[in-house]
């Protein structure tokens, strides 16, 4: 397949970005911050969202989805992120469509899909439980019990946590195996804690106590934690995408008007130099992601390293642009007036979460056999 | 006994006699730092003694003249001295721009009646100086300012605004720079000028920061009055003045990154919280990293100690004050873009959580202002390039 | 079946037997690439018969017009082409910088009798032609070339010299920037000419690179006649023409860096050579350099397609070439530079030793002129800057 | 100890300048390459250092030397650095006379030391055995029979192995133990072959078939051979360090010379800001090789650290250095013509020998505990 959006690509992406810069610009961010709003998002925009079909994207046409794929849904991630929107369009909309597409009971499909599609219903993903990224690690114990389970654990860093409706759990088994459970927000046992990220987003602290989970709630695949946080990873690389691809832009408009010595600072060859670098550097970037995506609608089994890939290389340079983008800025881009700074505060939310360049480096390396 | 040792014991016991308990731990907050001024509110009893104690042996500024209150110290009795400070882990009894920037100058080209005015304030922490440099439309291209000060016979006028102002809403007195000729070329019609923020005309609004604080103001001026007597230097030679002090400062902030990375070593907070494979962090990734930064930041401070010795032995620091300022900087924001990486998910929570309110994730954002203020890395750049290499342009 | 399908066959079918089992390993030196010309060196008869057939069929050009003996293919057949060329790896036929950079050009700009008399011979490999862009005091500024053109009435006299010519010293033909105008403004005095390289005054003298090979040499000449109707474009209007060939010059460098970095994975390299610990390398602080490159490696390699997909779809290349230029080159040099951390002692004899006759290091020290010929990174950087990203300057 | 020179090593440091400019510069190197000189260094040239008294200078006064410490005698290799001049003044000036004695019994530091003062006795270092640097791996195996040793085994990369007069050869012994033994290069079964390396110095591969060595040739320290490897390593980045400035030095001259577009190439900000940034790292790596040489003049009893740290800051800064050298010279750069290149060349051989800078970035971390 071509690695150039259709015209079908086009017309979403452009449809999204008039939509994200007319209704959700970096303003209603700022705005649901000052507003002291208390779940980190706005439910009157996610409406909105839903009408024009976005949370469909993923979905397959027979459980009331649009079947429009991932190279989709990336688009909007990559506009959501030239606008800083907090949206559950990559926890929802991409991610659980995606895993419980391809991991999911007949009745899991049933329950959740049309829902997801519909926009009614949110899920969040329950995996991290320390201070570092680390899915082998996992405390949160799944005892077997007559049939059900009996969760106990604690899970931070729950992206949309504050609002989901159920929770996609990792949690270990008798026989030390991970697995997945589907466990409603509002079951006895689970408990939610709200807390504001850097970036002005909220996650939550989720803790289960002895929360009696069914045995149809649980996911059936053993790999589907990786294949999860793989489609997630690919997700953030889109919306490090657009992070990236905004800042330059909004930079590159800087260096043009801001005078100092007589001339606009962008005859600089010092800055110059280090644009045309950070232009070629998302160049790379671009492809990476379109690449990822297409692999994803492909179905190829094996996505970690691609993921792993695409997460590192586009940590690393939407990090460079966001860090640039502030120097660049000079003064004025260390207001919290400019804009600029709430790129790299989200820049870095993106990146830590379900691992940052690091983590990924070091996994392509070990997947590549060194 | 040399005259260097029985010095050394006398402020020893000196020391022992009159540092609070209380001021020999670590700071707890920004809060803790002693900034003085009219206004000044101490923390404690015990921060205020330590301060009027210090300031009675004019050892706040252990080397500036006897006869402006200050020390009266040669280096070597200074070093002594800084020697038995650090030994007691003291806080600073006073920290103030006072003293880092202004004081240096006026001892340098203020006159005898100015010295007399505001240095002994200086010294004993009552009057708390703000800097007015950069302006919205003059920030690296620092000369373009446009602040005016129109002359009224025995007094200026002064209007326009000045940006970056640390501290501008607490401070006393400004010293600033404004135009007072507007024919003259950019450089030449600047004027280094003193006057009282309470002076009617003068009013700050503080700048809101990507890290949550508010360290800076802009700072406007409204027909704001100023004696003639208070200019620094000759009237248009400002500039001179002003880079005097630039360098005072580059120098301050360069070194402000090193002692802050002396503090902790990062590699043992990465063990700490990343842990060890066979006697190797886990991570391998990142130590390439951490290793690469630990010996810069070595490297570092061997050479603000090799240039502290070069200047003790004759040589001047000159342009090489933009090199501290620019590679400090550079290493700061390294070491803290790493300590967020090693921080991992507890280093994203903005208030509570699991790092005391947010302390690290606003640190790091702060350190992305270091390589700005104070003169940008490129700016300190082209001075190496232009004043060290003898590159043209 | 399409006709496409049935391409793909009767290609296969031809191949099969009309290349020679020789010619579809993999070099072994860079002996054995064909330059053809009128001193040809043929390695084999069959390698002499590989250029014979794939010519007969213009297949040394495949996109070229067929009037011209291209092989007139549009780009869908081309690539069926070139695939099938890929599955047996067969050896390219023929290199020329006719094929990659003149031809182009003359399709573009000659003259009908132009394309008439130089196409054909470049489609067969019978004419080897040289680059005279660059001089000694026109590197980067290209465009304040002196080497001069006088007119003479029916024929040029040119004067002066070229350096950094291709094999120059291999060379039949020339293609010559020349400036025809010495008073118009440096751009525009400036013509593009072609001539034989037998003709009298023209000499050549090799240039010794750090990496111990001559692969450039300079050019001098003296009083060299050049008839009028050998001007590509038209006269002072060579820039134009010159612009045109560099872009193509560009892609060319860019890419080449690339296909060969996907010849051999340098991690595999790296375990050989260095060994595994607990499933990780050795040395961890190459892994993450490592990792890096092969990413970056990948990353080039679906841009550069990624490119090529939109130009089919419509779009134009144009100062997108600079970043494949800059990045392929800065590439490969870092490649190069892991190649020496992993070849560790063995890298580093010059001859004989473990690494055949020093063919790491010497290519090590090659690839340093990567980010230098074909327009310098700078000069790519310059390019992106202002028309990409429309920055003034 | 004030991190400035004092008079004296400012004099030796001047005379050693003058000296190797006017006696022994790049073109010293080039014409020893282009006569094909089989050894790689000029003996003539070694009779007139040896008569300034640079060979004497590590020795201590009781055995014939001048006691002048690590300080002088690595002011002379920054200097031969600047000129590029092969000499065996680190092998056997610096590193044999150090080792001696710290680790020599009374009766090698009578046989060697006045003779290495001498300049007469050359020694060199046999460590390495395989591609990698890795002093923990060794197949010279010394077997301990009748009160003597028998050596067997090969060593590669032997810096003045083709005329050095004793080798001082690393060999495992029944114990698993490393031991050092000085071997005579005249001793039966000892074969040496010169090779070329890429900087046009030579080295050799020396092959110990049944070599007998009395148990006298033994030194006695365990640890001697880190010990030597330390002080080899911190006289290299003394020497990377002469190369780094003369480099930088050569490079600011040709941008104030050189014009393109009108103007002399130094004025573009892309290239003054490299510059810039290579100075400042240049100036940092003169205090890390000031520090060095204090510190094995102080006898600090553990050196490894800073040894690591010495050679991991000058092989970056110096290879920085030697490639931005000939990239701002454009195309001249690449010329042997040019010197610029030569620069490059030795900067890889230095990096290289005793571990890269891969290797001391690893080491520097292990020994910090990471």
């Amino acid at each position: 397949m071509a690695l150039v959006l259709n015209e079908e690509q086009v017309m979403l992406r452009d449809a999204a970005r008039d939509f994200l810069t007319a209704r959700a610009p970096v303003e209603h961010l700022r705005s649901l911050r000052d507003a002291g709003n208390s779940v980190g998002y706005s439910s009157e925009l996610w409406a909105e969202i839903v009408d024009m079909g976005w949370a469909a994207i993923v979905v397959a046409e027979e459980h009331g989805g649009l079947g429009y794929g991932f190279a989709g849904i990336g688009l909007l991630l990559e506009e959501s992120g030239r606008t800083l929107t907090p949206t559950p369009l990559l926890s929802s909309s991409m991610v659980a469509a995606a895993l419980i597409t391809r991991h999911g009971s007949d009745d899991q499909k049933a329950t959740y899909l049309p829902a997801l599609a519909s926009g009614e219903h949110l899920l969040a993903l329950a995996v991290d439980e320390g201070t570092q990224h680390d899915p082998t690690s996992c405390n949160t114990v799944a005892v077997e019990a007559a049939g059900n389970y009996s969760l106990n654990g604690s899970k931070v860093a729950v992206v949309d946590g504050g609002f989901a409706n159920t929770f996609i759990v990792a949690a270990r088994k008798s026989d030390e195996s991970t697995g997945l459970f589907l466990v409603s927000a509002n079951a006895t046992g689970v408990k939610v804690d709200t807390v504001s990220h850097l970036d002005t987003h909220k996650a939550a602290t989720v803790l289960f106590a002895d929360v009696e989970v069914s045995a149809a709630a649980e996911l059936a695949m053993p790999d589907g934690l990786e294949f999860m946080l793989d489609v997630a990873r690919i997700g953030q690389a889109a919306e490090l995408l657009g992070i990236a691809q905004e800042v330059l832009e909004r930079t590159m408009t800087y260096l043009k008007d801001r005078k100092q010595f007589g001339v606009a600072i962008g005859v600089f060859q010092g800055l110059a130099h280090r644009a045309a670098n950070l232009y070629t550097e998302i160049e790379l970037c671009k492809s990476v992601v379109l690449h990822a995506l297409r692999e994803l609608d492909a179905g190829t089994e094996d996505i970690a390293a691609i993921a792993s890939m695409a997460k590192a290389k586009l940590a690393e340079t939407a990090h460079l642009a966001a860090t640039e983008g502030i120097q660049m800025h000079g003064g004025m881009g260390m207001t919290d007036e400019c804009e600029i700074g709430f790129f790299l505060k989200r820049c870095q939310i993106v990146e830590a979460l379900y691992g940052d360049r690091y983590f990924h480096l070091d996994r392509y390396a070990k997947l590549s056999g060194y | 006994m040399s005259d260097l040792e029985s010095f050394r014991l006398e402020t020893r016991d000196w020391l022992e006699e009159n540092c609070p308990k209380s001021m020999r731990t670590p700071y707890e907050s920004d809060d803790d730092i002693c900034w003085g001024g009219r206004n000044a509110k101490f923390t404690s009893d015990e921060q205020r003694l330590w301060l009027q104690r210090m300031a009675s042996r004019g050892w706040t500024v252990p080397t500036w003249p006897a006869e402006y209150g200050g020390g009266g110290l040669d280096r070597e009795h200074a070093k002594v001295l800084a020697d038995e400070l650090s030994r007691i882990h003291a806080r600073p009894a006073l920290m103030s721009f006072g003293i880092s920037m202004l004081g240096p100058a006026l001892l340098k080209f203020g006159t005898e009646a100015l010295r007399q005015q505001h240095i002994p304030p200086i010294v004993r922490g009552e009057i708390r100086w703000a800097q007015g440099y950069s302006e919205p439309n003059a920030g690296s291209d620092l000369a373009s300012l446009q602040t005016r000060a129109d002359d009224h016979g025995d007094h200026y006028k002064v209007n326009g605004s000045k940006i970056w102002t640390s501290y501008g809403d607490k401070g006393d007195w400004m010293f600033c720079l404004v135009r007072t000729d507007s024919e003259a070329r950019k450089h030449e019609g600047i004027s280094f000028v003193l006057f009282d923020m309470a002076t009617p005309g003068v009013s700050t609004k503080p700048i809101l920061l990507i890290s949550g604080a508010s360290p800076f103001t802009e700072t406007f001026f409204d027909d704001v009055r100023v004696e003639k007597d208070q200019v620094v230097g000759e009237v248009n030679k400002g500039w001179t003045v002003a880079k005097y002090l630039l360098t005072h400062e580059r120098e301050m902030i360069g070194e402000s990154g090193v002692s802050e990375a002396g503090s902790a070593s990062i590699s043992e907070i990465a063990v700490r919280k990343m842990g060890l494979n066979n006697g190797v962090l886990k991570n391998t990734m990142l130590r390439s990293d951490i290793a690469k930064l630990e010996i810069d930041e070595i490297a570092l401070d061997l050479t603000i100690q090799r240039a502290r010795d070069e200047v003790k032995a004759g040589a001047s620091l000159g342009a090489q004050s933009s090199m501290f300022k620019y590679f400090g900087t550079e290493l700061n924001m390294r070491r803290y873009e790493l300590l967020m990486a090693i921080g991992g998910l507890d280093a994203l929570d903005w208030d509570g959580g699991e790092n005391a309110d947010g302390l690290l994730p606003k640190s790091w954002l702060r350190t992305k202002g270091n390589s700005i203020e104070g003169g940008t890395s490129e700016i300190q750049l082209n001075i190496i390039a232009k004043r060290i290499l003898g590159l043209p342009g």
